[in-house]
């Protein structure tokens, strides 16, 4: 199983773990994941304004990328995933949009959303299977109470991310009962951390993160893990009422997979 | 041929069926044309061979109104066409003692003649030689060089309607071609160029009605360019609607109900290749609606009289 | 040789402002065989009518084409102007020069250049009508209702009462509906059961009406006057004729824990069951799914301790076949489960009910015995949040795009009577537009808020989550600008109803049609609210789209009465417009009996005399049922010999449109 | 009045959201988790916009304060999407000239050593042309 | 180009069959609602999409029709229940076989158009309008077979 594998800049830099347990982890699992060639940033955030062309170029250029490998495009970052597959939707269903930034591509066939962007979480849950993924499992995480944290940009809007109910996903309390561990399901699991404004306003930032970090720890959690690294970054030193510790879900996998 | 006689004989006499419908050597040697037997006439001129090409089920639709019981000799790909008669209740069943005959794909004449031979005397098959003799001596052809254009294409050599078969594991040695070809061909032209393609075809009908009488389909009691009440009906050559659209009628008429015997285009005079309309309906029925051959049985609802709520929309055409 | 009459209508200026009505008069008396033709202000006024009239006599019109508004319009009143003056009503042909002329077009020169052309198309068409004759049908007196709620035992009690035999076919074990599972009824807070059961008790003793409960249609064929209808009665396993309903077989069942339906899966019921107390007929069912003796072959305690012998595990579905003049639909309703509100919290917490489930646990023969407690802990709630228009009035994949119209009232009636009971509870109801019309009304939600002291916010709720065993409810209060989060012990959902599910099967059966949300469509939305466009069906209640007790007891009466009008009809006029086979022509292919939605072709042989010395034949050919015809003309494009042909719509009348058009 | 109607057709170009299809629930605002810190919230920027009544949003500090986190989006049972609109207001504001609310040279200290590139990138994306 | 240039003067002949039930209600709905459309459309009622028969298509065609269009209910809401299924798909055959013959596919169309559905038709019926036009005269159907 070959798959084209967006990593990000973060993933680069400041979240290489979440990059390398990925990698370690698909290839225990026994997927290739190829990495595109000269990837560019997908700007963190998805531009919603219909004019918003250039912006979305970029992460034009990826998708183009895989689909002219003829691979399935795997992101791990949540906002990176975010970004791209709406871009991609932009270009499978909105015309203003594909024709603008086709005309600015001058590829030699025009881009039409052809290739289908998958996060991780779905190769684990979708290609591997959560069944297959158990008997990996060379670690069980026994007895650990794990909370996932969502946020905003895995699930919203659901219409086009479609990766799990919007309101009440099971797709990581599945991934974390397959390595062994028992899920912790709290309310604010797909409420926003505030992590775009911790520039803006970090006390906003503070106060958003808490209340998610408060609402697992009421439930028992003792660990929280997460696909994007700002909800990471957000929840780490923006919640720091709460002694929580938060780690990557590809960490834990690695962990369960024993390779980490 | 001699397996055929005895049976045919053995029915006869012991007056299982009354009449037998078959061929007989016509003006020439290589002629055959449909014949009916009985026990008065005997079987003398009964034959079937390589030039047996007349698709004899419609024969059937009189024969079987008539007293008694009629043997019909029944190559594989007439038997489609009296499966549609039969599903149709063109012909009384009961009525009809089918003979499965073998085939091992039909010699053309036309072919022959357009080897460039003129002054035939006599056509004679030999194994896999065909012997012609002429004014100006004596030739010997390929058998797989002269067969019939539809044999080239046939659907296969099963006769799927009979009371008895006699088989035969001679086969004619050739590479079937791909039926659809022809019409992908024109699919892939522009439409410009296909509309001169058929403006050119169709302007050579001289209306003779031909491909419409030896149709098997085409058995209606009366038919509509027949029937002055219709609005349509047109007799001479005229240009009016009904002879403009005279071929695109028929062929809508019977789309979902061609068995693609090909007996059209053998008999048109004027060369026209009718069975390419069929033919286009049969692969767009099978493409959008499932495979179907129609007279495959006698009991399937053919495309036009089913349908699926899936079904594509028209606009499926214009999108391609 | 036909004399054709041609008469331009006005229609005051709505015609004649954009089409030249005496140009369109005069180019059509140019047209072949047209003997007069005339225009007038209102050709549908009586002093229209009779200028049609008098022109048919004075002139011996054979055909008449009116130009006027839509056939749909005013066909039937030209059809029996022409019949008065002694014409047969199918020689008038309209051309519609409103609706698709001047209504739609500015320019006076091609509204009326394209008037010309239609009129010039009809007059073309009325050349080739022929008189057509309706046929007649009889009228099978016997009625079908089905549905067994409120709205399905008022229709049926009705028409029983006008002297009618009825059927009702219900698929529960007992009528009643969901009114029986209501509490009280809004806004005089009766209780439901004290005036829904007498009506049952009267429809299960009726000598008109016979109950198949726990039944279900199979199959209708057929057409007005005369359905021919397959009803399955699903093996109770239990003999209906020799059970007493003492009850006993339900108290001694082992498998006791079935969630009970009727109490919304709040409490338990046995695997054989009576629904509840006051259930019509009061006799058993055995839950097959769940009994011992039919998942194991071992038990058969029910049977044991009956003392009449009626339990029956042999028993086998039963299908009776029965002749109905009229069918009612009166399928009702549900209510949705919101379990698509994740953020509501419906799924994950207990405490979160929907209203219907609200209602079972106010009952007093509800799971809790009529006191409020809440399903997590058994404990009374001191704070609800009541959340209106949840799953209705959206536009998201989730939502119903109506308003289910009785939510305000009745979440206002449990705030109330919860009010009542406990005076110390606090209610709050986010609300976003208060719908109250309807007598009463207003100043019942008035006194929920001015006398209960019910706090209605405006707005609505974002989310449900638990917080230190308190449901929070965050929402928005729009009045006052603010987000609120209120702590509450229990939330209840105004869920969206919908119809019922096998509605749209049933719809299929009797091509009944639907709208978008599979609630049945009425002939005419203002003028002929009860009826189905298929002739013979009617509707009654909540199938037909939201509504509350008082306006689907007038709906089920309002159905009763045509029902009655049908069934007082010894013979029903068809439609003459049906198919015809010319069997000169027919090849008996049966092409045209494969794609009759109807089963009206059937075939027969026919001896023919011919030419020659044979001198008689057989031939198989087609004959159409005219009554079962509905006329669409489905045979006649699939028939290859254009033997088939369609009365009013046949092949020459629609080509010589054609032609007319594309002069 | 013309140029706010032109602002309001702009904005409802950029964003592709239809206001009038707003039922005035009050859903939008009982979900928006920054509700706290928004002088005007999301129900208020859909029916403000479709008065015409934009300026006063331009000037707000809600646009900065939105969190992008389309919860208003997702809940709206009339398919209204108020986040859309909000970033549209969002962008008038920085597409007029000098009006970028973030400049390069303000970031380094903002910058903590652990923040994510992500997260400087897309403040950049939000906060400036 | 020069289609276009011609195109504003071209005034199309175009035929509408509608059912009774659906569209032509649709069609009295747009009047009702004041939706306008050119007058080169000419409605042929009938009773249900089924009852046309391709040979009035080509009827219209031959007798000068440039565009011919037939609207029906959608299906699955058929009053007859099953007619437009039928119709579906002698239509897509239709089609395919003028295509086939080099016959401008954009002439013909189906719709199916609700009896509520007034602006839709007469949004149908300008779209399909300007896509004749943009075709220009119908002259292939009339001359399908050249006497010279």
């Amino acid at each position: 199983m070959v798959y084209s594998y967006y990593p990000g800049c973060t993933l680069k830099t400041k979240a290489k773990d979440l990059d390398m347990y990925a990698r370690k982890s698909a290839e225990a699992l026994g997927i290739t994941l190829e990495e595109i060639p000269e990837w560019q940033c997908c700007g963190g955030v998805y531009p919603q304004a219909q004019d918003e062309i250039a912006t979305k170029l970029s992460s034009v250029r990826t998708l183009n990328s895989a689909k002219e490998a003829g691979n399935d495009l795997v992101t791990v970052c949540s906002a990176c995933h975010h970004v791209l597959k709406r871009v991609n939707d932009d270009m499978a269903n909105n015309e203003y949009i594909r024709t603008r930034a086709n005309n600015y591509m001058e590829l030699e066939e025009p881009y039409a959303g052809e290739t289908k962007v998958l996060h991780y979480l779905e190769l684990l849950r979708d290609v591997v299977g959560f069944d297959e993924l158990k008997k990996k499992v060379v670690n069980p995480l026994k007895g650990k109470k794990i909370a996932a944290y969502y946020g905003c940009l895995l699930l919203r809007p659901s219409g086009v991310m479609g990766l799990d109910d919007p309101e009440d996903p099971s797709i990581m309390e599945d991934f974390i009962k397959a390595l062994g561990a028992t899920p912790v399901v709290y309310p604010f699991r797909n409420e926003c951390c505030g992590g775009y404004v911790t520039l803006q306003d970090q006390s906003l930032a503070q106060k958003k993160s808490n209340k998610v970090l408060g609402s697992a720890e009421a439930q028992g959690a003792e660990m929280v893990i997460t696909a994007c690294p700002l909800c990471m970054y957000n929840l780490k030193n923006n919640g720091t009422e709460h002694d929580l510790p938060v780690v990557y879900f590809t960490e834990i996998l690695a962990e369960a997979l024993g390779v980490k | 041929m001699q397996g055929i006689i005895e049976k045919v004989t053995e029915l006869l006499d012991n007056g299982t069926v009354d009449r037998v419908l078959a061929w007989k050597a016509g003006e020439f040697s290589y002629d055959r044309t449909p014949a009916v037997f009985d026990k008065e006439s005997g079987l003398y001129g009964l034959v079937y061979d390589s030039f047996c090409v007349n698709n004899l089920s419609k024969y059937l639709i009189e024969e079987s109104k008539k007293d008694g019981k009629v043997l019909v000799l029944m190559k594989p790909c007439d038997s489609y066409g009296l499966n549609m008669l039969i599903k149709e209740h063109r012909v009384d069943r009961e009525k009809i003692y089918v003979l499965g005959v073998p085939c091992k794909c039909k010699v053309s004449v036309d072919k022959i003649k357009a080897t460039g031979l003129t002054g035939i005397l006599d056509i004679v098959e030999e194994g896999n030689d065909i012997k012609v003799t002429t004014v100006y001596g004596d030739t010997t052809l390929d058998r797989k060089d002269v067969l019939c254009d539809k044999c080239m294409v046939c659907k296969d050599k099963v006769v799927v309607v009979y009371d008895e078969k006699i088989e035969s594991d001679e086969t004619a040695g050739i590479e079937k071609l791909d039926r659809m070809a022809e019409v992908e061909a024109l699919e892939a032209m522009t439409p410009d160029e296909r509309f001169n393609f058929w403006r050119s075809q169709l302007s050579k009908c001289i209306r003779c009605n031909a491909c419409r009488n030896v149709c098997p389909i085409c058995s209606c009691t009366k038919c509509v360019f027949d029937n002055d009440n219709t609005g349509i009906s047109s007799k001479a050559n005229v240009d009016s609607f009904e002879e403009n659209m005279f071929h695109i009628v028929r062929a809508y008429h019977v789309a979902g109900r061609c068995t693609d015997c090909g007996e059209c285009s053998r008999v048109c005079p004027q060369n026209i290749p009718l069975h390419l309309l069929n033919r286009k309906f049969i692969k767009e029925m099978n493409e959008l609606y499932g495979t179907y051959q129609a007279g495959t049985d006698a009991e399937a609802k053919d495309p036009l009289t089913a349908f699926t709520k899936e079904d594509a929309e028209p606009s499926v055409i214009y999108n391609r | 040789m036909h004399k054709i009459g041609v008469f331009v209508c006005w229609c005051g200026s709505n015609i004649a402002a954009t089409v030249d009505v005496k140009a369109v008069a005069e180019a059509a008396s140019k047209e072949p065989c047209v003997v007069y033709a005339t225009d007038y202000q209102y050709m549908c006024s009586e002093s229209g009518q009779n200028l049609i009239i008098d022109a048919i006599k004075e002139h011996n019109l054979t055909g008449v084409v009116i130009c006027s508004c839509s056939p749909r319009m005013h066909e039937t009143t030209f059809r029996k102007a022409a019949q008065k003056a002694g014409l047969n009503p199918y020689m008038v042909e309209i051309a519609n020069i409103r609706e698709q002329c001047s209504w739609i077009h500015k320019d006076m020169a091609e509204a009326t250049a394209k008037a010309i052309v239609l009129a010039r198309a009809a007059i073309a068409k009325v050349q080739l009508n022929k008189p057509l004759i309706a046929g007649e049908s009889e009228v099978t007196k016997r009625c079908l209702v089905i549905g067994g709620g409120i709205a399905g035992i008022q229709t049926a009690l009705d028409v029983a009462e006008a002297g009618f035999p009825v059927d009702i076919v219900e698929k529960k074990p007992t009528i009643g509906g969901k009114m029986a599972q209501l509490d009280k009824t809004f806004p005089t807070l009766d209780c439901a059961a004290c005036i829904l059961t007498p009506r049952m008790v009267e429809a299960g003793a009726h000598e008109n009406i016979t109950l198949h409960t726990y039944s279900e249609v199979e199959e209708v064929s057929g057409f007005v006057g005369n359905f021919t209808v397959k009803i399955r009665k699903k093996a109770r396993k239990v003999k209906m004729d020799l059970c007493t309903g003492c009850g006993l077989c339900t108290e001694k069942c082992p498998m006791k824990k079935q969630p009970n339906e009727f109490n919304m899966g709040l409490d338990k019921r046995g695997a054989i069951y009576i629904p509840f107390a006051q259930a019509v007929p009061k006799v058993p069912v055995i839950d097959v799914e769940a009994c011992l003796k039919f998942k194991t072959g071992k038990c058969g305690i029910c049977s044991k301790v009956c003392t009449a012998g009626a339990i029956d595990y042999e028993q086998q579905d039963e299908i009776i076949e029965q002749k109905y003049g009229a069918i009612v639909l009166a399928t009702g309703f549900d209510q949705i489960k919101p379990t698509k509100f994740g953020e509501l919290g419906y799924s994950q917490y207990p405490d979160v009910v929907t209203s219907l489930e609200y209602e079972r646990l106010m009952n007093a023969a509800g799971p809790t015995k009529g006191h409020l407690l809440r399903p997590s802990d058994g404990k009374p709630p001191k704070e609800i949040v009541f959340v209106q228009c949840v799953g209705s009035r959206g536009q998201s994949c989730r939502d119903k795009s109506y308003c289910s119209k009785v939510c305000c009232m009745y979440t206002a009636k449990h705030a109330i009577l919860t009010k009542d009971h406990y005076p110390d509870t606090n209610i709050h109801v986010f609300y976003i537009d208060e719908r109250t019309p309807g007598k009463n009304f207003d100043e019942f939600y008035r006194r929920a808020v001015e006398q209960y002291g019910v706090d209605y916010i405006k707005g609505q709720v974002g989310k449900v989550y638990e917080e230190n065993g308190k449901l929070m409810v965050q929402g928005s209060d729009l009045l006052a600008n603010e987000q609120i989060t209120l702590a509450a012990d229990m939330v209840v959902l105004a869920a969206a109803i919908e119809p019922d599910k096998t509605a749209r099967s049933l719809g299929t059966m009797l091509t009944a049609s639907m709208d978008t949300n599979d609630f049945f469509t009425e002939a005419h939305a203002k003028l002929r609210p009860v009826e189905s466009p298929t002739a013979g069906v009617f509707l009654s209640g909540m199938c037909q789209g939201p509504k509350d007790i008082p306006e689907t007891v007038s709906q089920a009466g309002a159905a009763a009465v045509k029902v009655i009008g049908l069934l007082t009809k010894d013979k029903l006029l068809g439609n003459p417009c049906v198919a015809h086979s010319d069997e000169m022509l027919c090849n008996g292919c049966s092409q045209c009996a494969r794609v009759c939605p109807y089963g009206a072709i059937t075939y027969v042989d026919k001896e023919f005399r011919v030419p020659g010395p044979k001198r008689v034949e057989t031939r198989r050919v087609a004959v159409v049922n005219e009554a079962v015809c509905q006329g669409c003309g489905a045979c006649t494009v699939t028939c290859p010999s254009t033997a088939m042909d369609l009365k009013g719509f046949s092949n020459r009348q629609i080509m010589s449109e054609v032609d007319a058009i594309c002069k | 009045m013309s140029s706010v109607n032109n602002e309001r057709e702009e904005i409802l170009r950029m964003s592709g959201v239809d206001p009038t299809k707003c039922m005035k629930c009050g859903k939008c605002s009982g979900t928006c988790p920054a509700f706290d810190a928004m002088e005007y919230h999301p129900h208020q920027f859909v029916s403000m916009v479709n008065k015409g009544n934009i300026e006063p949003l331009k000037q707000s500090n809600a646009i900065w304060q939105c969190l992008s986190c389309f919860a208003c989006m997702e809940r709206c049972p009339r398919d209204v999407k108020p986040a859309k609109l909000i970033e549209a207001v969002r962008l008038t504001v920085i597409r007029e000239q000098g009006m970028n609310h973030l400049e390069s040279e303000n970031v380094p200290c903002m910058l903590d050593p652990e923040l994510p590139q992500q997260a400087i990138v897309s403040a950049f994306r939000k906060y400036s042309k | 180009m020069q289609v276009n240039e011609s195109s504003k003067e071209f005034k199309p002949c175009i035929v509408a069959f509608c059912c009774n039930w659906c569209s032509y209600a649709g069609a009295d709905l747009a009047g009702s609602n004041r939706l306008s459309y050119p007058a080169d459309v000419k409605i042929i009622r009938v009773p249900c999409s089924c009852r046309v028969n391709p040979l009035f298509i080509l009827r219209a065609f031959q007798r000068g029709a440039d565009g011919v269009i037939l609207c029906g209910c959608h299906p699955g809401d058929c009053h007859y229940t099953t007619g437009n299924y039928y119709a579906r798909r002698r239509m897509t055959m239709l089609f395919s076989m003028l295509d086939y013959l080099g016959i401008e596919k954009e002439r013909t169309r189906v719709e199916w158009v609700s009896a509520a559905e007034g602006a839709k038709f007469a949004a149908t019926m300008n779209d399909f309008i300007s896509t004749v036009q943009s075709l220009g005269e119908n002259r292939k159907l009339r001359d399908l077979r050249c006497k010279e």
